[in-house]
């Protein structure tokens, strides 16, 4: 049985916890062990890699000494999450000078012997396509689905291991084996302008907007997406991106977990489709899915 | 002093295209540099034979420099850096031995750096000193 | 027992002026071996080496000292001394009391002296270990290898025969010609590329002096300057010598299954095919690979037209070994291959295409017979944006050089775009224009001014499929806008790199490359043609990127070399180099592994009656002397004359011992 | 004349001739090698070992002997010799060491040829030896003639442990009278039983010797065995090291340098060479008469037991058995020349 | 496993697939082995395997380099085998490799474990063509604590104790002779033009003797401990050669015998090589 060290982060445990309860709901069905880390802490992200080197090193460092003790890999659903703790591992593996601060501040040695990946990368790779394949009780068909990657999760291009940088593929063939078509678009990595969103909100829907004009104009009639804060802008923004920009627009966005949750037989109420500002439900009932 | 000054006796085997050169630019330059360092020229330091070096401390030699070109400069394209790998082992070597790792030292001159030259001559003397007042 | 006559030097004051020099005569004299020891105003004065010579005849020496200045000054002086006192020029050692003594310790005078003593007793040492040295002599093959058709090997090919050697030319395509037979006109003249190169082709063709090898590769390289020893494969070209070049055959060949990488995979190419129209030698050649007689055994349809008889199913390909003096190695590039740019499309999207595909392209020759159109759909262009740089100047894909012509052959095609279709609008976007060069400048100016090419300062984050169109989305830093062009096709400056194999080709000749795979020259000044290998030369851009008139002028500087080579009769070999003493060879292959020179050779050989054994021999005409291998033999088989182990070791026991008057 | 003396006298005595003379006997280092090594104290004397690691020989016969220095000066070289020799005592060597002295004392004192060097040094040596209770497996001295674990041959006093902490002590030649003598106060006068119980110890110390060669077999056998294929192969583990010969009681081959200091002093040294080196037979031009293993191992075993018994009419061999143990690949001299064919 | 071994080699010299077979047999008492040659496919008999079998076979490759041999390796010997083959002393078809599984060796003289044996991860031979019998590898990995802890001593400490040490020495040369990579058919030793070593036989001349010796196997020795047993007067050199080998893998990362394609450290190089120390 896969066996992996999981890191939900706060956006799971509050604003998406629909992700969170639908990852872990997919992976119970898929038979793969998340442990959660106790005690997990913050991953730091955004406040603390752009203050502090260490700060931003040590705090997923914590996580990492964790894992490495139960000689796990560690995983994390949440994009940003996935990014620091990724992003910790790499720095402090390649900075002695910071390996040895960070050894100081957290009081434990870390060998840099767990890997971090992206759940779907875990899907994916380690479980295998082909084993979820086997486990679908509902083929997604006729539904169209725009896979939107964000940024986080490719980049920089140490972190997007096996897989392309500018054009990613990993939902895409997770898509494709759920029965779905994935939609051929460039979007896929474009910002969403989550820096901005409290800042400068107009930036972020713009940008926002961009990409959920262009997954309609491919064709999609749902948006896929791993990060919650791709979420919250895509799908919390949407109302009022397409009053700003005069188009109806009323495409759903869902976490992948979801996606792969509808696969696996689970209905609304499990993966917590209500939770959402543009409800997926006409569409998926129109498709025949819910 | 003056006598104790006499005792130390230095051996420096200088590459004839760098170093060699660059000890006469000190000549040129007329800087003023200890007398103890008695050179035999070598066509480079690719051609140092670690035993030459085992046989001047044998011999009684309190320091030996070893002086070659810059990495990348050597005349003979990579007999440098052939050098630069036998000195760390051999001063390692030497100094399980019990030969202190002050008497034995490498130094890249160029045939522009007679300063330079004065320079490491000098610090070579101290060190040898060094082990020698002090143990 | 050596007889040792040792003469210091006053230089003037310069030495007397700090050294006793009449105390480090005295010394001198009680030295075993030495004979006599006088001390002189200016040794390397005509009356001062006349004193040497007078002396050597008085007390029948048979070597000296020279107690003066740096040998690096005057060793050379007195060499030439001892050999019109009829002495080996080998016998002398310099102890240099000047630069190492007098001019650096002149604040002790009493130290200083017996420095300046101590530095005459080693050199004393020395000199008894010194042996007669002779001046030697390899024999030289006056014929030379050039490696490589482009523009390069021809010209060296020209050059070295025009001079009346004999040149065998290797090219591995069927044609020679080469990168520059791709181009379609060149900067910054807009002269037709074929134009100017076509009648070198020829001339190479019409030159009794060179034998041209085409479909031809160097296999394996033995032997050393003046005597290499070199393999090469005649591929089977499947078309013997009865041909005409006609060309009926390839008009008639029913196959066009396979794309043509001389017109960057944009056009079909038959099974027998001949490069490109002007093709030397105008002979078509077989690729078996696709040919459907090889595949299957039916066909056959070239034999029948053939109004020669010349196709030839059954020849075999043939490896011949000839003997060179020289060669010069023009192995030439191959662009950089942009499918590792994701931003670019990965190489995916059809209509972002290199540069090399876009010259065949306009090239009336090329694939559309000139017609811009692009690869998708065969549709004409209107916008095109140009992208420089493309695995030039990227850190990220190990390629941080400059490949010296994109930004030169860009504004050349966007200047032929616009003289083809005036309509046509062209964006360019670039790092930083580098058009050092003759009339460069000029040229980059006027594909801005007179043909109103949009030069974009910035790089491209995206380029992407809309439609039929494609988006190129970049930064304009100059604006500091961010800038979305739609355009109907990118064309990329793809930077020049090695040719694949290149390492392993390098490893023929024992060359050194950089970790690009380019090969070393000697020396980037002052041997910029030259390798580690003695009697190998580069030219080209196999050497680094370079445009043509570099090369050309850089292939005529190998030609240079391979004469004056060739205009001696016999090679000079200085003694100063290592050799071997095969008793005591232990035959472990150190010092044929560290040798930068690949001077040392490895040979089963009867050391002893009856014992043969593997063991090292030194190429006297290729070792410099370096004495690397000396420095690495544990066996201590190898020696370096000249800086032999008994001179040095004797110097080293000398320089600790202190020094004693009886 | 036999007299008793105590382990405790022993000490004493010990303690008395080391203010007087260089006494070497057996010392133990840090790594657990015991060598002869020159005494300091009398509690340094290591008696547990029954051999050695390597012989007293080079006490006598000095492994580098300086033989003189020579001096350049204005008139020409003088000649200085090398250092006397002190007053020597060898204690607690073995029977089959003393008897290597006396092996050696005899080629060194040739028909007209005297060694001066060694001739010198043994006349100021005094050899204490101590006889042997328990042999180890490679001992062998009782297939000698003289061989015994109770040997008086080449000892100047031999101490027989006849019961615990009591030594029967024989004086054998008048330098070891002389010592008995001069330090009479650490010895009582042996009774008959003391004397006879030496023959039960000799009688007990033998029989524990297992291997037993039949010397006068082995002779006959090397004689026509020069050029045998038995050597062909017998070689073949042996690694040409001088290891047996340098632990050898009664290997004596040397070689003669010189070495200069600087322009004006030099040395001419002996040192001990080995017939298993490769350079013991090569000449300045480079021939080298025993060119392989196989020859210079025959020569060890050639000269040892058949030349040297045509001399001098005994075995170049006292059985110590060290060779054996020394040897890196464990030849054992007693195989080797038993089974030769 | 004796019989096993004895048919392996048996069936090689039976099938003319080697001339010679080198293997181990008992010597003169219980506690010691010796080199045994073995010609004959009917005389394989005698070839044993034990713990006292401290020998390093590898040393006689050298010897017979015209010859097609078999020899029996321990799993640490073998690095021996491959190091040898690298510095081009014969060829890989040349030499059949019998690897024998070991639980450790003990030193004749003193009967106890070889210190290499208690941290040894080749007890079960690696790179063998046979290979007879199961070994269980030690757990930890091989460590240089006796060196670090020598290292830590002064200059003049070190060369107290190396002068200790080198006044023992008899200059028998069994050292160098039992060393596999001290196969010079001439050894610095023994020449006289130049005469790199005096054959005056004191402390520090025989000093000079190992130092260069050690220097000569650099990056070559595999820290076999053939040259530590085989010293007459227990002159502890595995202190030296496994300064070479901390010394290897530390400066060039470089384990003699390991990998067959890399260069030894001393004849290669690497323009990113490190040269902290250089003035």
């Amino acid at each position: 049985m896969l066996k992996v060290a999981y890191f939900p982060g706060c956006s799971l445990s509050s604003t998406a916890k629909e992700y969170d309860i639908s990852t872990r709901l997919v992976c119970e069905d898929l038979e793969i062990d998340l442990v959660e880390i106790p005690d997990w802490i913050c991953c730091g992200a955004t406040t603390a890699h752009i203050t502090s080197e260490l700060t931003a090193a040590a705090l997923p460092a914590k996580s990492l000494v964790w894992a490495e003790k139960q000689g796990l890999n560690i995983t994390s659903p949440c994009s940003a999450c996935f990014s620091r703790l990724k992003m910790a591992h790499l720095h402090i593996e390649k900075d002695p000078k910071l390996k040895k601060e960070v050894e100081e501040v957290i009081g434990e040695k870390y060998n840099g012997k767990t890997e971090v990946m992206h759940l779907t990368r875990i899907l994916i790779e380690q479980y295998g396509i082909e084993n979820i394949k086997a486990k679908i009780k509902k083929e997604l068909k006729g539904l169209k689905i725009a896979c939107y990657y964000g940024c986080l999760m490719t980049r920089p291009a140490e972190v997007c291991v096996n897989d392309r940088v500018e054009n990613p593929m990993l939902m895409d063939n997770l898509v494709k084996a759920l029965g779905a078509e994935p939609v051929k678009w460039y979007y896929k990595t474009e910002c969403c302008g989550a820096g901005f969103s409290l800042t400068k909100t107009e930036i972020a829907r713009k940008l926002s907007g961009d990409i959920l004009k262009e997954a309609k104009d491919c064709g999609a009639d749902l948006v896929m997406v791993a990060c919650p804060l791709c979420h919250s802008n895509l799908d919390a923004r949407q109302p009022e991106i397409a009053k700003l920009i005069k188009t109806e627009l009323n495409i759903p966005v869902l976490y992948f977990t979801q996606v792969l949750g509808l696969a696996l037989g689970y209905n609304s109420m499990d993966l917590m489709l209500n939770k959402h500002f543009i409800n997926p439900k006409p569409l998926l009932k129109a498709k025949g899915i819910l | 002093m003056e006598s104790k000054v006499k005792e130390i006796n230095i051996v420096g085997f200088l590459c004839n295209w760098c170093s060699y050169a660059g000890a006469d630019m000190t000549g040129l330059g007329r800087n003023i540099y200890p007398s103890n360092i008695k050179v035999i020229r070598i066509p480079c330091t690719g051609r140092m034979d670690p035993m030459m070096i085992i046989e001047a401390f044998h011999n009684g030699a309190d320091g030996v420099l070893v002086s070659g070109c810059h990495p990348g400069d050597c005349h003979y394209t990579e007999g440098n850096f052939y050098w630069r790998r036998r000195y760390p082992h051999l001063k390692s070597l030497l100094e399980h031995f019990g030969v202190d790792r002050r008497r034995f030292h490498a130094s890249w001159v160029s045939a522009s750096e007679g300063k330079k030259f004065a320079e490491v001559v000098k610090k070579v003397y101290a060190e040898v000193k060094d082990w020698k007042d002090n143990g | 027992m050596a007889r040792i006559g040792v003469f210091v030097c006053h230089c003037g004051t310069n030495i007397s002026g700090v050294v006793d020099v009449s105390r480090v005569a005295k010394y001198a004299e009680s030295l075993p071996g030495v004979k006599v020891a006088v001390d002189y105003k200016f040794m390397c004065s005509d009356p001062g080496q006349n004193t040497i010579i007078d002396a050597i005849k008085t007390h029948n020496l048979d070597r000296i000292v020279v107690s003066a200045c740096s040998p690096r000054m005057h060793e050379l002086t007195f060499r030439n001394t001892l050999e019109r006192a009829g002495l080996n020029p080998y016998m002398v050692e310099m102890a240099n009391i000047r630069e190492h003594v007098s001019w650096v310790h002149s604040d002790n005078k009493e130290l200083a002296t017996e420095k300046a003593m101590k530095l005459m007793e080693m050199s004393v040492s020395k000199v008894r270990r010194s042996e007669v040295l002779t001046k030697m002599f390899a024999p030289i093959e006056k014929r030379a290898l050039v490696i490589g058709g482009g523009i390069a090997g021809i010209q060296a090919a020209l050059d070295i025969a025009a001079a009346g050697y004999k040149v065998v030319l290797v090219e591995k395509e069927s044609s020679i010609g080469g990168r520059m037979a791709q181009l379609d006109k060149t900067f910054p003249t807009l002269d037709c590329s074929a134009c100017i190169l076509t009648p070198k082709m020829v001339a190479v063709s019409q030159d009794k002096n060179i034998t041209l090898l085409t479909y031809a590769e160097v296999t394996e390289v033995s032997g050393f300057i003046g005597q290499f020893e070199v393999k090469i494969k005649k591929k089977a070209k499947s078309v013997n010598s009865k041909c005409i070049g006609c060309g009926v055959c390839v008009t008639k060949c029913p196959n066009k299954k396979s794309l043509s990488d001389f017109d960057g995979r944009l056009g079909p190419r038959k099974a027998i095919y001949t490069l490109f129209p002007q093709a030397v030698p105008n002979v078509p050649v077989i690729d078996r690979e696709t040919c459907t007689f090889f595949l299957t055994g039916k066909c056959k349809i070239c034999e029948k037209v053939c109004p020669t008889s010349a196709v030839d199913y059954t020849q075999q390909d043939e490896l011949i070994t000839e003997k060179f003096g020289a060669v010069v190695v023009a192995t030439g590039f191959d662009i950089y291959d942009h499918s590792s740019y994701g931003e670019y499309g990965y190489g995916e999207i059809k209509d972002v295409i290199s540069s090399l595909q876009f010259e065949r392209l306009i090239s009336s020759s090329g694939p559309t017979e000139g017609h811009v159109v692009r690869p998708s759909d065969q549709k004409e262009v209107k916008n095109v944006v140009f992208i420089q740089c493309v695995g030039s100047r990227d850190e990220s894909k190990k390629r941080p050089y400059c490949s010296r012509v994109c930004c030169m052959y860009t504004a050349k095609q966007a200047m032929l775009l616009k003289d083809h279709y005036p309509e046509t609008q062209s964006y360019v976007f670039y790092i930083d224009i580098r058009a050092a060069g003759k009339n460069y400048e000029e040229f980059v100016q006027r594909a801005q001014n007179d043909y109103g090419v949009v030069y974009l300062r910035g790089r491209v984050s995206k380029i992407y499929e809309r439609g039929n169109k494609l988006l190129v989305k970049g930064a304009d830093t100059l604006s500091g806008a961010q800038v979305e062009i739609e355009a109907d096709l990118v064309v990329l400056a793809n930077g020049l790199e090695p040719r694949k194999g290149a390492k392993e080709f390098s490893q023929l000749f024992h060359m050194s490359s950089d970790q690009y795979g380019f090969y070393n020259e000697l020396h980037p000044k002052l041997a910029p043609v030259e390798t580690a290998i003695s009697g190998v030369f580069v030219a080209g851009c196999c050497q680094s990127p370079k445009d043509i008139p570099d090369t050309v002028a850089m292939a005529s500087a190998t030609a240079a070399k391979v004469c004056a080579i060739f205009a001696k009769e016999k090679m000079e070999v200085e003694p100063l180099i290592a050799g071997v003493n095969q008793l005591t060879c232990s035959g472990c292959e150190t010092c044929y592994n560290v040798c930068p020179y690949s001077a040392i050779e490895m040979k089963d050989k009867e050391v002893k009656r009856g014992e043969v054994r593997h063991v090292a021999e030194v190429l006297e005409s290729v070792c410099k002397g370096c004495g690397v291998c000396v420095g690495a033999c544990y066996s201590k088989a190898v020696d370096l004359k000249g800086f032999s182990e008994r001179q040095i070791l004797s110097q080293v026991e000398t320089a600790t011992m202190p020094i004693t008057n009886s | 004349m036999a007299y008793l003396i105590t382990k405790e006298n022993i000490k004493n005595l010990l303690t008395d001739l080391i203010k007087l003379k260089a006494v070497f006997a057996p010392k133990k280092d840090a790594e657990d090698t015991v060598l002869f090594g020159k005494l300091s104290s009398s509690s340094e004397w290591h008696g547990d070992a029954l051999l050695t690691h390597t012989t007293a020989k080079d006490k006598v016969y000095l492994q580098s002997e300086t033989f003189f220095k020579i001096k350049r000066n204005k008139s020409g070289v003088t000649i200085e010799d090398g250092p006397e020799p002190e007053e020597t005592v060898i204690f607690g060597c073995r029977p089959c060491d003393a008897r290597g002295f006396d092996i050696i004392g005899k080629l060194f004192n040739w028909s007209n040829f005297v060694d001066e060097y060694y001739t010198k040094r043994i006349a100021k040596t005094t050899i204490i030896c101590i006889s042997c209770e328990k042999p180890e497996s490679t001992c062998f001295c009782t297939s000698f003639t003289k061989g015994s674990p109770v040997n008086e041959t080449g000892s100047d006093v031999l101490l027989t442990n006849i019961k615990d902490g009591k030594y029967l002590a024989e004086s054998i030649t008048d330098k070891g009278r002389k010592l008995i003598g001069d330090n009479s106060k650490y010895f009582t006068e042996a009774s008959k039983a003391d004397e006879e119980a030496k023959v039960t110890f000799k009688a007990e110390a033998e029989k524990k010797i297992a291997k037993k060669l039949d010397l006068a077999e082995v002779k006959r056998k090397l004689e026509p065995a020069f050029e045998s294929v038995y050597w062909d192969t017998v070689h073949l583990p042996c690694v040409k090291c001088g290891a047996c010969t340098f632990v050898c009681p009664t290997c004596y081959c040397f070689d003669i340098t010189e070495k200069a200091f600087d322009n004006i002093n030099s040395v001419r040294v002996r040192s001990w060479d080995t017939c298993m080196n490769e350079l013991f037979t090569r000449m300045a031009g480079g021939v080298n008469p025993r060119t392989d293993t196989k020859k210079r191992f025959r020569q060890r075993f050639m000269h040892k037991f058949n030349y040297h018994v045509d001399n001098f009419k005994e075995e170049l061999c006292t059985g110590c058995g060290r060779c054996i143990k020394a040897c890196p690949v464990s030849i054992d001299i007693r195989k080797v020349i038993e089974e030769i064919r | 496993m004796d019989k096993e071994l004895q048919e392996i080699i048996k069936k090689l010299l039976a099938e003319k697939k080697v001339d010679w077979a080198i293997g181990y047999e008992k010597a003169y008492d219980e506690l010691s082995t010796r080199p045994a040659f073995v010609q004959d496919a009917n005389d394989t008999a005698r070839l044993i395997f034990n713990k006292y079998c401290i020998n390093n076979l590898g040393l006689y490759l050298t010897k017979f380099k015209k010859n097609k041999l078999a020899v029996v390796c321990k799993g640490c010997d073998i690095a021996t085998v491959f190091e040898l083959i690298k510095e081009k002393q014969f060829s890989r078809e040349n030499v059949v490799v019998i690897g024998v599984a070991c639980e450790g060796v003990l030193d004749k003289k003193t009967g106890k474990q070889l210190e290499k044996c208690e941290n040894c991860r080749v007890k079960q031979p690696k790179g063998a063509d046979f290979t007879v019998g199961t070994g269980k590898d030690s757990a930890a990995p091989k460590n240089f604590l006796d060196v670090v802890e020598f290292e830590k001593k002064s200059s003049k400490e070190k060369a107290e104790f190396w002068n200790r040490q080198f006044e023992k020495c008899i200059r028998c040369y069994a050292c160098r002779n039992v060393c596999p990579v001290c196969y010079c058919p001439d050894c610095f030793a023994n020449r006289t033009m130049p005469e790199y070593l005096n054959k005056n036989v004191d402390a520090e001349e025989n000093k000079l003797f190992h130092m260069i010796r050690m220097q000569h196997v650099f990056g070559r020795c595999t820290d076999c401990k053939a040259c530590d047993t085989a010293c007459p007067v227990n002159i502890p050199l595995t202190l030296l050669t496994k300064k070479l080998a901390k010394d290897a893998k530390e400066l060039f990362n470089y384990e003699s015998g390991a990998d067959m394609d890399v260069l030894p450290p001393l004849s290669t190089y690497n323009e990113a090589d490190s040269e902290s120390d250089i003035l």
